[in-house]
């Protein structure tokens, strides 16, 4: 009886003990801004919440050695949401109770579509790295991509199917988790207006070990392309299968397919991939910043590295132009905005929002030759 | 012997597993105060017999009636209902339950109905009960204690008093004396048979120990190669030569 | 002393209870209310586990349950109360029916069908798009108002769910310190002694499967209007080892093992955060050398302490026993 | 035809490794009543203590093979016992459970901390030509996979059954107690099975890295299979093993081909219960055996 008692004290004991070291509102220098980055830098989304982070990082550097923004130095504390949507947001909370100006993440979209809830109902702007449709579908003012969403990038492949391989029926091959189903969704309703039939519909679990299934159908169906939308993995352990099947009609991605990442780990497979590529990182006008990142961490980014970087110099530039610390304002002067990369380098390519958040930028079509990541054309913003 | 109804009635019961015939249709009552001890050579049937008239094997043919009732089929839960308590060979208390606890548990299926055991008093109102049968056990300065840190033989105690709690007409003791030292063990028999003459409860007694079923038990039945050879009053079955030979293997 | 100790102590708690979230940030009383919230969840299974021995790796995916007829209720309109009785009636049925398993098989065998059953609910949830919104999840559900008393605020919501744990704490005190109770437990310790004094061990087995689902529905019902987002993955397996973790951590059969367990699976890695990559590390190492070292939980500990300065400590005889047979 | 024979022949592959972790799963149940909740990630280490030879040490293959082996059998089978599961005897019900969970994210965090979070390349033990069957595409991998586990089943059935340490193990798996009598080193034999384990879950990683890629979070897929593949086949039977992670594996695919690719994992957990209620002692075990 008298153990129970004592437990409640325990328990409670406990909870008190953490409420008050809890870190509330954690003072920080009067000079600086602070520009929380809560992102994946443990679990499924580590490595593209790692180099969000760390692109974000090189920008704040440079940006702090050139004097900051409106001579306040960036101060960026980093939030783990272990790739789950419910710490994402208790973590979302931390990091605005924390007093951030702007939030630079999540990435992936499972965790964005939870926490942008929180950012909005504090009024706090949000640089977001995800890329699912219904992120800027939600009518959320402080909400804002750092690439184009899968309903912009998807769609500018449609005129390549249809004029460019001339395709008929085709396929379509993704794994079936909230960033697969995202571009899926698109893929379809694209296919439906450009009248190209979809032979084939083929879901993936996350982790799955054997496509044998997956290519095999696609082979049956007699499509004459197959748009592969995978995550980087699954990407490699499909080019793969497919290769040993002998599928021979062009594999078109979106974004990861023709990744170096995914070269590498397909191990040749993935020769003649195509893929629309919103930031292509072997995309000429990114050399410099890819070998930056490069000198920084001595690994190689994927697109998520530019997003983390363009992200922090869009804060710089919006806030600069509107000349004061102002949230509210910011997300207003946001909207509709376009910043030329001939006046503001550190977004290396022109860029706007319209007042969704939602990005335009020219993007790349781009085709795996020996090995390396080649941009075979440019896809115009429209 | 009375010739009121028997407590127990088992009719030609036989139990074979596959070519073995453990118990050839064996018969016989046990009538209301008996304490009837059933003995044999290991591998006699003893335990086969225990355990069909439990429930736990399903005889091939035969009939048990537990005052006048067929408990062919049914489950322990439902025996204990009919008033059929017992006790196991091996350990058989709660261990991470207090004494009092192990001998509440025992009697309070007995006591109003689920709902009242969800919402009526924690101890369904049997403390006082309980209290009176770990009493009568000597138990009392072990009331509050986990039944898992007591001694083997204080063990054996809790479960007979278990068995005692539900106010059966019939206890089956498996091998009461197994494991308990001497002192303990005059103990045991002297409570039980004190109880026997208390509450005129039926006893049937399955032992190896032969001193302590002779002098525990009113009446013998003597099991061989699953046939009861012989019965009677302990001095007699004794004497019997049929049953020396087979102890001997004669 | 006990006697007028124990109150006070129980007082102090509710005390605490109060006085927590009051002016911490939003986030803080958000880990409080996930705190109750997964000691809801984690005494529920608690009774399954601690008290009647049947062991659940399926506890996340009732809360799934609860958490998804709340959520689609309120946003069809319905208060708060129908979503979380309907959800909590469902997943008394649902446990009801997992209890059947567990009629047949024990052990890590039983472990291997719940866990089984909570991957086919996440599979459902995902792929069922028409009711659950599939891998996109429900948003925006409203949050509950207790007769016209709006929980919008983070910390009304916080006393809101107090109260809900409160109550439920208490209705599970008296489930565990009724016969039922001593029932459950005598079913743990040695199931064919228990059949034999009359306790019908199958409808117990299925009862406290159904009861601890139960739990495990209210919680649900009370995620969604805290996290205003539920998705597939918020009930995937992790989180019911996470709850298992709670109850085993705390210590099993304790009436307040989950709630400390909670206290710790929660607000410990928040603690360990500043080790950065390396909390989920040694957060397991711990684990790993509680379950070593002291296997029936903290509390355990505590009753070990009692043992070393109270009396000596005993050899358990089952184990004696259990070297004789 | 060729698409069916391409999904079964690719599922007995893939199903073949998941026989590799399963007959190890089942061999440590057996004697020492240990699930192992870790064996996903037991399966996953091994190929990264083979990169760690690799890049690291720029080790040639064949070496930093045998380096991942041996570092599996003693970190994996020795480890493992001395220091999670010997400590916590006679607690061998929920603690251990729960201590090998913890494992399970111990070593998962552990290799993303050290190693990176990227799924890694592995290089490949076989040339990648792959021949046509009757229009189905067989990898050399893929029948390496089939016979090595096809090899290794025989190989420990007869370890089992003609040697004497074999004997003395599976005398140490049926009863302890007598086999100590005996004059069994049941401890030792207890501490042969561990190894035995890492050394199939070292093996069961080279055959599937190549392919599956090495990466820290591999072992939450491969473990739930190989539960599925000891219980379906039938935990007290090594063959068991074997066949039901051959099942699983081209049941799968099979399930994805013609029947439903979003509830293709729901599947093999149908099985799973299905086989645990009906047939608990597994579709090839025998009901007598270990009671559960």
């Amino acid at each position: 009886m008298k153990r129970r008692a004592l437990l409640v004290t325990a328990a409670a004991a406990a909870t008190s003990a953490f409420v008050a070291v809890a870190p509330v509102g954690t003072a920080h220098a009067a000079g600086t801004v602070l520009i929380p980055c809560v992102c994946e830098l443990s679990g499924a989304g580590a490595v593209s919440g790692t180099n969000y982070r760390d692109g974000a990082h090189l920008a704040i550097k440079e940006i702090n050695a050139a004097g900051g923004i409106l001579g306040k130095k960036i101060e960026m504390t980093d939030y783990d949401t272990q790739t789950d949507p419910q710490t994402s947001r208790a973590l979302m909370q931390k990091a605005i109770d924390s007093g951030a100006y702007v939030v630079m993440g999540t990435v992936y979209s499972g965790s964005t579509i939870v926490n942008m809830i929180v950012a909005q109902r504090a009024g706090v702007p949000q640089i977001t790295g995800s890329e699912a449709p219904n992120i800027t579908q939600k009518g959320n003012p402080y909400i804002f991509r750092t690439s184009s969403g899968a309903e912009k990038g998807v769609p500018s492949l449609t005129p390549y199917f249809k004029h460019t391989l001339k395709t008929k029926k085709i396929a379509v091959a993704w794994v079936n988790n909230d960033f697969g189903k995202g571009g899926h969704d698109v893929f379809i309703k694209q296919m439906k207006k450009a009248g190209i039939q979809v032979v084939a519909d083929v879901p993936s679990e996350q982790g799955q070990v054997d496509f044998a299934a997956d290519v095999a159908k696609i082979k049956q169906s007699g499509a004459q392309a197959a748009f592969v939308y995978l995550n980087e993995e699954e990407d490699a352990r499909f080019l793969r299968e497919a290769k040993k099947q002998g599928l021979k009609i062009p594999l078109v991605g979106e974004v990861t397919l023709t990744g170096q990442k995914v070269i590498d780990l397909s191990g040749g497979a993935a020769e003649g991939a195509f893929a629309h590529v919103g930031l292509a990182t072997s995309a000429p006008v990114f050399k410099n910043f890819v070998k930056k990142f490069r000198d920084a961490y001595n690994r190689d980014t994927d697109h998520n590295g530019i997003k983390g970087y363009i992200g922090i110099y869009a804060i710089k530039y919006v806030t600069e132009m509107i000349g004061k610390f102002d949230r509210k304002a910011f997300a207003k002067k946001m909207h509709g905005l376009t910043l030329k990369a001939s006046k503001y380098p550190g977004m290396m390519l022109d860029t706007s929002w319209d007042n969704t958040g939602e990005m335009l930028r020219t993007s790349f079509m781009t085709e795996v030759k020996n090995g390396k990541q080649v941009v075979i054309g440019t896809v115009p913003a429209e | 012997m009375s010739a009121s109804q028997p407590v127990l009635a088992v009719r030609n019961l036989s139990k074979t597993f596959g070519a073995i015939r453990a118990v050839k249709n064996v018969s016989f009552d046990v009538y209301p105060g008996e304490i009837l001890g059933l003995i044999g050579p290991n591998g006699s049937g003893k335990s086969t017999l225990f355990n069909c008239i439990l429930g736990q094997l399903r005889p091939n043919g035969g009939s048990v009636e537990v005052n006048g009732k067929s408990v062919s089929g049914k489950r322990a839960c439902d025996l204990d209902k009919l008033g059929v308590g017992r006790t196991f060979q091996q350990l058989s208390v709660f261990p991470q339950m207090t004494v009092i606890d192990n001998i509440i548990v025992a009697g309070q299926e007995h006591h109003g109905t689920m709902l009242s055991r969800l919402f009526g008093p924690p101890d369904a109102g049997l403390t006082a009960e309980a209290d009176q049968m770990i009493e009568f056990f000597r138990l009392s300065h072990l009331r509050d204690e986990m039944a898992g840190s007591l001694s083997y033989g204080q063990q054996k105690l809790v479960d007979a008093a278990m068995a005692f709690m539900a106010g059966p007409s019939l206890v089956l003791l498996d091998e009461p004396a197994g494991g308990v030292n001497l002192t303990m063990l005059a103990g045991l028999k002297e409570r039980l048979v004190t109880y026997n003459r208390e509450h005129g409860t039926t006893f049937v007694v399955i032992e190896h120990n032969m001193e302590f079923v002779m002098s525990l038990c009113t009446r013998i039945i003597v099991l061989a190669e699953g046939q009861i050879i012989a019965e009677g009053e302990p001095d007699e079955v004794r004497a019997n030569q049929t049953v020396i030979d087979a102890y001997l293997g004669g | 002393m006990r006697a007028t100790l124990r109150p006070v102590l129980l007082l102090v708690g509710l005390a605490v209870l109060i006085v927590a979230p009051l002016g911490e940030s939003n986030y803080v009383i958000y880990l409080l209310c996930s705190w109750l919230i997964f000691s809801i969840a984690a005494i529920g299974l608690n009774l399954t586990l601690g008290y009647a021995g049947q062991i659940s790796l399926a506890q996340a995916s009732f809360m799934g349950i609860g958490a998804y007829s709340t959520a689609i209720l309120t946003l069809a309109g319905w208060p708060w109360v129908v979503g979380m009785l309907l959800g909590v009636f469902l997943c008394f049925i649902v446990g009801l029916a997992l209890g059947f398993p567990a009629l047949r098989v024990k052990g890590h065998f039983l472990a291997f069908v719940t866990l089984a059953f909570n991957t086919l609910v996440f599979l459902v949830s995902r792929n069922e798009e028409w009711l659950t919104g599939g891998t996109y999840g429900l948003s925006n559900m409203p949050r509950p108002s207790l007769f016209g008393f709006s929980t919008d605020n983070q910390t009304h919501f916080y006393y809101f769910t107090v109260l809900v744990f409160l109550v439920s704490a208490a209705l599970m005190y008296g489930i565990v310190r009724s016969p039922w109770g001593r029932a459950f437990k005598a079913l743990r310790e040695n199931p064919i002694r228990a059949e034999s004094l009359g306790v019908d061990t199958r409808w117990l087995t299925l009862i406290a499967f159904a009861i601890g689902s139960a739990y495990a529905g209210i919680a649900g019902a009370l995620v969604s209007p805290l996290v205003q987002y539920i998705d597939p993955g918020s009930f995937a397996l992790v989180h019911s080892l996470r709850i298992l973790l709670m109850v085993v951590v705390g210590g099993a059969g304790f009436f307040f093992g989950p709630m400390l367990g909670a206290v710790i699976v929660i607000l410990l890695p928040e603690a360990l955060r500043f080790t950065e990559g390396y909390y989920l590390i040694i957060y397991s190492a711990a684990v790993i050398a509680l379950m070593v070292f002291c296997p029936s939980g903290l509390i355990g500990i505590w009753g070990r302490l009692r043992d070393r300065l109270g009396r000596k400590p005993e050899t358990r005889a089952d184990m004696q026993a259990g070297a004789q047979l | 035809m060729s698409e069916f024979l391409q999904v079964v022949l690719s599922g007995l592959a893939t199903g073949s490794i998941y026989a590799l972790a399963a007959i190890g799963f089942t061999l440590l149940w057996q004697a020492a009543q240990t699930v192992n909740f870790a064996q996903g990630e037991f399966v996953m280490l091994p190929a990264f203590f083979v990169l760690i030879a690799l890049h690291w040490f720029g080790w040639p293959l064949w070496a930093a093979l045998l380096f991942g082996l041996a570092t599996a059998v003693v970190v994996l089978g020795l480890l493992f016992k001395k220091v999670v599961v010997e400590p916590m005897l006679p607690n061998t019900g929920l603690p251990l459970i729960i201590a090998t969970m913890a494992l399970s994210i111990f070593l998962k965090e552990g290799t993303k901390k050290f190693y990176g979070a990227e799924a890694q390349p592995f290089p490949p033990l076989f040339p990648q030509e792959t021949l046509h069957v009757f229009g189905a595409a067989v990898s050399a991998q893929d029948i390496l996979n089939l016979t090595v586990s096809l090899a290794v089943v025989v190989a420990l059935t007869l370890f089992l059954n003609r040697t004497r340490t074999g004997r003395c193990i599976q005398a140490t798996a049926q009863n302890p107690a007598v086999a100590e009598i005996l004059g069994v080193k049941t401890k030792r034999m207890v501490l042969y099975t561990f190894l035995i384990n890492a050394a199939l879950a070292a093996l069961a990683s080279f055959l599937i890295s190549p392919v599956y890629l090495a990466k820290f979070s591999n072992g939450e897929t491969l473990g739930i299979f190989a539960f599925i593949a000891a219980i379906v086949g039938g935990f007290n039977q090594i063959r068991g093993a074997l066949v039901g992670g051959l099942l699983i594996g081209v049941l799968d695919n099979l399930t994805a081909t013609y029947i439903t690719t979003s509830y293709r994992a729901a599947l093999p957990l149908v099985l799973l219960i299905v086989v645990i209620l009906w047939r608990p002692y597994g579709l090839v075990g025998t009901s007598e055996g270990r009671e559960v």
